[in-house]
């Protein structure tokens, strides 16, 4: 078992046995080699179960918005991305930072499990683990290594930000940003962006064509976090219950504005989606936005400063004829 | 000198704010510029005049002073103009406009012959081909 | 949706601020400055209160156009109101584009209560913009 | 659904010329909760409004829409009627089917289609409108003034003389302002300390007005009617209760300090008054400059001081006050002159402010009332006086004009002949500007009767040369060149605001402008009302102004106070915010945009199982909200809804306009 492992389950177990925390959140394995969901310690016996593998992509910090209700103090593993949903949570004033002991866990990305099958038999696979800069994967009959960077997820390769920019403990030294992130981060918007504008409709029509409204984007979002969600609201009925197209384009348009200048890109929503729809796109769409009119803005680095769309500027340019 | 519509609506204003960036109707003649003009005992026309004549579309008028060939630009009365009018560049923008118009003033690429555009610096074909063109 | 003997006619929805643009949708009364009956004005107090979900929610229901209007920036009867829209509506209207939503339909604008004319120029532009594009089929209700 | 009757007027024919009322009513008649529909030639007449009054009576009417001119026009006519026949008066909506219709459009049978869309929205609407109620405020009955210039004095004196309790706080250790720097003032040349003085005297004597000098303002909080604000009365080291102003202190304090009442040009002492007639005419101790402050020794004034008034041990004290209205009247400052090189201000002892050139011509200033030169005593002949310094420059000044220098530099050119025989006083001009009362027939008289050379042309550079200067222009309108040799230049300085304006703007919750001026709540019809209900502004703190303006501003701004002060209550507007608890999330979205400050966190204690769990949400203050709604946007749950224009109802309009 990795080290990574080993360093969490000490932090862990120690932080329980003396009482600092009363529950600690990371991940354990779970019955299938792709799965490692994230996982609720409340003793330093059960410690043993975490785990920190090329699957722990899982953002636990959505889970601190219960778990502070019945734990005076909790601790939590976050990786750059999941640390960015603490400053969420906090700027969002759904959690005090006392309430919270931080692991912070420098990370280099997590993978792929689609690329993985895309290389071997996915029936064959038993184990994936990270060793250093390289991917064992065991096989039924036998083992190979591969390089990890090639297994990627999507959203690991235009990380910004993959050290903790909030923590009480770093368990390991910080690791260096991926060269190209900056170029390859609004990629893809452009590419949709440079489209016609039929065929963008078109593209984003058979995208929300597939939305099935299971809302788990909005449900694994540490930016969607009010208690009660318009959408769920009956008086007034902010959303149809129809499955029509232009519901779900009201559905993703307003859930892409409540998170504009507060999403920090960590992407699970999209990397959740079980319709695979591209919903870092429209994020990122909006970030692009922000950043043009509004001047650079990165959410999630400091609970202390002010997301754009609750302050202004007299001379603020505006996206429209304003003549 | 006659003040007509035909000429305070003509293009050449126009080509001249183009030319400098600058707002010539910015002016409100406070004279500030020939006050402090080291060399405005030479000029006809004298630099806040400049500007006035421009605003009324006596451009043509304008293109025959001897101030164009006067001004040193040394920048004093756009350094207190209270109106941000940087005033050397408009008379800079005069000066071109008469250059453009006596023509033969830049390089055409097809009037150079083979081995001249084989052995010339590129960047003094640049810069030749570029002078004074709009 | 009506639609006369010539054609297709657009449904507009404006959402005016009760201070500036309101009063200039008035003014276009009084003064008598015609524009196409398809417009109609919701009433809010300040720009600042209109919601995008508004704007949505008249898109489905078979606006072909949607504008808000309000104050001049500065002139907001309530200071800042204009500039939270101001930003609000830089952002949705971005976005709107990039999901394929022609840019003509969705507009805001600055009114005041003195620009009659402009309240009716507006308008007519509007509505003129929106008839060449033809009805609001994308984000429209199926039912 | 409520049962709901619309009334459709006429207008006369405004409405009916293009709108089919018949069509109209009977379309009326099949909206959902409609149950009764009529129309009249003019429903706001008496006979329309007894149609309506009637007909909620036998119809037992629950909301009321009304189909005619903007609501702008005439809802509170028609809320006060729906009121008299019994029903909450916000039951009433307005179908604006004249200026947003019958006016614009000329085909009948499209208005008359988007006639019936209006009355099915207002119905949609008015279906969902809930009784509201404006609540009632006490008011404390004690005013503020800030300042204690001509514009902070008449405030406070006009507000006594109604019979209110004041308060005027002023920085400086007297009253009297900028006026009281003048010598004459335009265009009558009154003395200004004749007639100042006697209002000066007028503050302290009066029983109602209580004179805080030497203090400031450091902190605000409430609401109108309800102000709570703190003043640091700075210490003053001498016991006014004591002190019998006999001023022997000033004359035997050692130290010398440039006066800033006479801008440097004489020495004050560290134990001072700023001027001679000041109110209270007695000193305050400079404790920056003062030897025993800064050196720990000296105590002469101790010594000398009969009644034993020196106090070096007293220290600032903060008051709170409670008040019901402030005047913000803090003035502004001249602009400073560090941009302008050219003009040689402070490279020549002989180019003066046009400030420093009033206490020249000030029988109680440097000089006198001499006009004497600084560099060697004696008086100029020629004086150039250059206008527009730092005003309408928008490269390094302040692109608004300063409105007050054209006049005074007539007044200034007066001035200088009347005193100096065979002065000749050159005005350097770009536009002379002299609207007002008397104004251009006093300008006149300067180049008529006193002959002034006006020159059209702003000074380019001031040379100096030898004791002489040097002026550079050009007359614009002969097209000279202009080269003059004067023994004095007066530059004719900006208006700036006052330095700290932005602090105590903020303090105020007041915005400003770019300039830092204060911003009136609208430039033409509530021009001494702020943003902030309860806070009004008098004199140049809101822009550049003259005497007479900034007097007139301020018997205004006493007038509104005089006026909320004299309410038996204050009625706060009812379509205000309204936070649903159960929706609201406690992020505080709301708060950030707020522009009243009226949104504040709230522990909400609630059962949840066994326990009773705390948690954060917002809280609206009613009086504070002024309905503008930005919040519910910014809040993402919908918890926070705005009366009036609730979320409900907006959506339910969406819905009806679209059918």
């Amino acid at each position: 078992m990795s080290t990574a492992s080993e360093k969490l389950r000490a932090s862990a177990a120690e932080a329980l046995a003396c009482g600092r925390v009363s529950l600690v959140l990371g991940w354990r394995k779970k019955d299938f080699w792709w799965q490692s969901p994230v996982a609720f310690v409340e003793a330093a016996a059960e410690a043993e179960q975490l785990s920190f593998d090329p699957f722990s992509v899982y953002n636990p910090v959505k889970y601190l918005l219960e778990a502070t209700e019945c734990h005076e103090k909790v601790g939590v593993f976050v990786k750059g991305c999941d640390s960015r949903g603490i400053n969420r949570l906090l700027q969002d004033k759904r959690l005090e930072r006392e309430q919270v002991l931080i692991f912070g866990l420098p990370c280099s990305g997590k993978a792929d499990p689609a690329k993985i099958r895309a290389v071997f038999p996915a029936q064959k696979i038993r184990e994936v683990a990270q060793e250093g800069e390289e991917l064992l994967v065991r096989l039924t009959d036998g083992q190979e290594r591969v390089a990890a960077a090639d297994f990627l997820l999507e959203k690991c390769l235009t990380c910004r930000h993959p050290n903790p920019v909030v923590f009480d403990e770093l368990l390991w030294e910080p690791v260096p940003v991926r060269a190209g992130v900056d170029v390859s981060r609004f990629a893809r918007v452009n590419s949709v962006a440079q489209k016609e504008i039929l065929e963008r409709y078109t593209y984003w029509a058979r995208q929300f064509d597939r939305c099935i409204r299971c809302f788990a984007c909005r449900n694994t979002c540490p930016a969607c976090n009010c208690r009660s969600c318009i959408f769920d609201q009956a008086e007034p009925r902010w959303l149809g219950k129809a499955s029509d197209l232009a519901d779900t384009m009201n559905y993703q348009i307003i859930r892409a504005f409540h998170v504009a200048g507060r999403c920090f890109e960590c992407g699970e929503c999209e990397r959740i989606c079980p319709a695979g729809i591209p919903l870092q796109e429209m994020n990122r769409r909006l970030i692009m936005d922000i950043d043009k009119y509004f001047g650079p803005y990165e959410a999630g680095l400091d609970a202390g400063d002010s997301p754009p769309l609750g302050t202004y500027r007299g001379e603020d340019p505006a996206g429209f004829d304003e003549s | 000198m006659k003040v007509t519509t035909d000429k305070i609506n003509s293009n050449l204003v126009k080509e001249v704010e183009e030319i400098s960036g600058q707002k010539v109707s910015a002016c409100f003649q406070c004279g500030k510029c020939t006050g402090g003009c080291p060399v405005v005992g030479s000029m006809d026309i004298f630099p806040h005049r400049v500007l006035r004549l421009a605003q009324l579309g006596l451009v043509e008028e304008l293109l025959h002073s001897r101030t164009l060939w006067i001004c040193a630009s040394c920048q004093t009365c756009d350094s207190r103009c209270p109106r941000d009018v940087d005033i050397p560049k408009v008379i800079e923008a005069l000066r071109l406009l008469l250059l453009r118009r006596k023509g033969g003033n830049r390089l055409h690429p097809a009037s150079l012959s083979a081995r001249v555009l084989a052995n010339a610096p590129q960047q003094g074909l640049v810069s030749a081909f570029r002078k004074y063109a709009k | 949706m009506p639609v006369t003997r010539e054609g297709f006619e657009p449904l507009i929805v404006a959402f005016c601020c009760n201070w500036c643009s309101y009063a200039g949708a008035d003014l276009a009364g009084t003064s008598r400055q015609p524009y196409p009956s398809n417009v109609r004005v919701i009433r809010v107090p300040c720009s600042g209160r209109v919601n995008p979900s508004f704007i949505i929610r008249a898109f489905q229901r078979g606006a072909d156009g949607v504008l808000v209007a309000g104050c001049h920036p500065g002139d907001c009867h309530y200071h800042s109101g204009n500039y939270h829209a101001r930003r609000r509506f830089t952002i949705l209207k971005q976005l709107l584009e990039y999901l394929g939503i022609e840019p003509e339909r969705f507009q805001v604008r600055w009114i005041s209560g003195s620009e009659g004319a402009k309240f009716s120029a507006v308008m007519n532009e509007l509505t003129e913009n929106v008839r060449k594009l033809g009805q609001n089929r994308k984000l429209r209700d199926a039912r | 659904m409520k049962r709901t009757g619309v009334f459709i007027c006429w207008c006369g024919s405004n409405i009916a010329a293009t709108v089919d009322i018949e069509l109209a009513v009977a379309a009326a008649k099949n909206m959902p909760g409609v149950v009764f529909a009529d129309q009249n030639k003019y429903m706001c007449s008496e006979i329309g409004q007894e149609i309506i009054k009637e007909a909620i009576r036998s119809h037992r009417l629950e909301r009321v829409v009304v189909a005619s001119c903007s609501p702008r026009m005439h809802e509170n006519t028609f809320r006060k009627t729906v009121a008299a026949a019994g029903l909450n008066p916000y039951f009433l909506e307005i179908a604006n089917v004249r200026e947003q219709c019958s006016w614009v459009h000329k085909d009948k049978e499209t208005a008359t289609a988007k006639a019936i869309a209006l009355i099915r929205t207002a119905v949609a609407k008015a279906l969902r409108n809930e009784a509201l109620f404006a609540s009632e405020l006490p008011i404390e009955r004690r005013a503020l003034v800030i300042g204690g210039g001509i514009a902070g004095i008449q405030a406070a004196l006009d507000i006594a003389d109604s019979g209110f309790v004041v308060d005027l706080v002023e920085k400086e250790p007297s009253i009297g302002g900028r006026m009281a720097q003048l010598d004459k003032t335009f265009p009558t040349l009154d003395c200004s300390a004749c007639i100042l003085t006697p209002k000066m005297v007028e503050v302290a004597q009066s029983e109602k007005i209580t004179l805080f000098t030497y203090a400031e303002i450091e902190k605000v909080e409430g609401y109108v009617g309800n102000f709570t604000v703190t003043v640091r009365n700075r210490a003053r080291s001498v016991d006014m209760s004591k002190c019998t102003g006999c001023g022997d202190c000033m004359l035997k304090c050692p130290v010398k300090v440039d006066s800033e009442f006479d801008l440097g040009l004489v020495k004050r002492r560290a134990i001072y008054t700023p001027f001679p007639q000041a109110v209270p005419n007695k000193p305050a101790i400079d404790r920056e400059h003062c030897r025993w402050f800064t050196e720990n020794k000296c105590r002469v004034c101790e010594k000398i001081c009969p009644a034993g008034a020196i106090d070096y041990s007293q220290e600032d004290e903060l008051m709170t006050v409670k008040y019901g209205a402030i005047v913000a009247a803090t003035g502004f400052d001249p602009k400073k002159l560090g941009n302008y090189g050219e003009y040689a201000y402070g490279k020549h002892p002989d180019v003066l402010t046009s400030l420093e050139f009033e206490r020249l011509l000030n029988a109680s200033g440097p000089t006198a009332g001499k006009i004497l030169r600084p560099s060697n005593g004696r008086p100029p002949k020629n004086v150039a006086f250059i206008q527009c310094v730092g005003s309408r420059d928008k490269a390094k000044g302040n692109p608004y004009c300063a409105k007050v220098c054209c006049m005074y530099t007539a007044k200034h050119a007066i001035l200088l002949c009347e005193k100096v025989p065979g002065a000749r006083p050159f005005v350097f001009y770009i536009d002379v500007r002299t609207p007002g009362k008397d104004y251009e027939e006093f300008y006149n008289r300067a180049y008529e009767e006193y002959g002034a050379t006006y020159i059209k042309g702003n000074v380019s550079k001031v040379f100096p040369d030898g004791d002489k200067l040097l002026v550079r222009s050009v007359d614009a309108l002969s097209g000279a060149l202009v080269e003059l040799e004067v023994e004095m230049v007066v530059l004719a300085n900006s208006v700036d605001a006052r330095a700290g304006a932005k602090e105590l703007a903020q303090k105020l919750s007041i915005t400003t402008n770019a300039f830092n001026f204060f911003n009136e709540a609208h430039p033409k019809l509530r021009p001494v009302e702020t943003h902030t209900a309860g806070i009004f502004l008098a004199g140049t703190c809101q822009g550049p102004k003259d005497i007479p303006e900034t007097v007139a501003q301020a018997s205004a701004a006493a007038m509104k106070v005089t006026a909320l002060l004299g309410k038996d209550s204050l009625l706060s507007t009812p379509t205000v915010a309204e936070v649903d608890e159960k929706l609201c999330t406690g992020d505080m979205s709301c708060l950030v945009v707020c522009p009243y400050g009226a949104i504040s966190e709230k522990i909400l204690e609630e059962r949840r199982g066994r326990e009773t769990v705390r948690r954060k949400v917002a809280e609206v203050n009613m009086v504070l909200c002024q309905g503008c709604g930005a919040c519910t946007v910014a809040c993402r749950p919908g918890a926070i809804n705005l009366k009036g224009f609730t979320n409900e109802q907006i959506m339910a309009e969406v819905e009806a306009i679209c059918l």
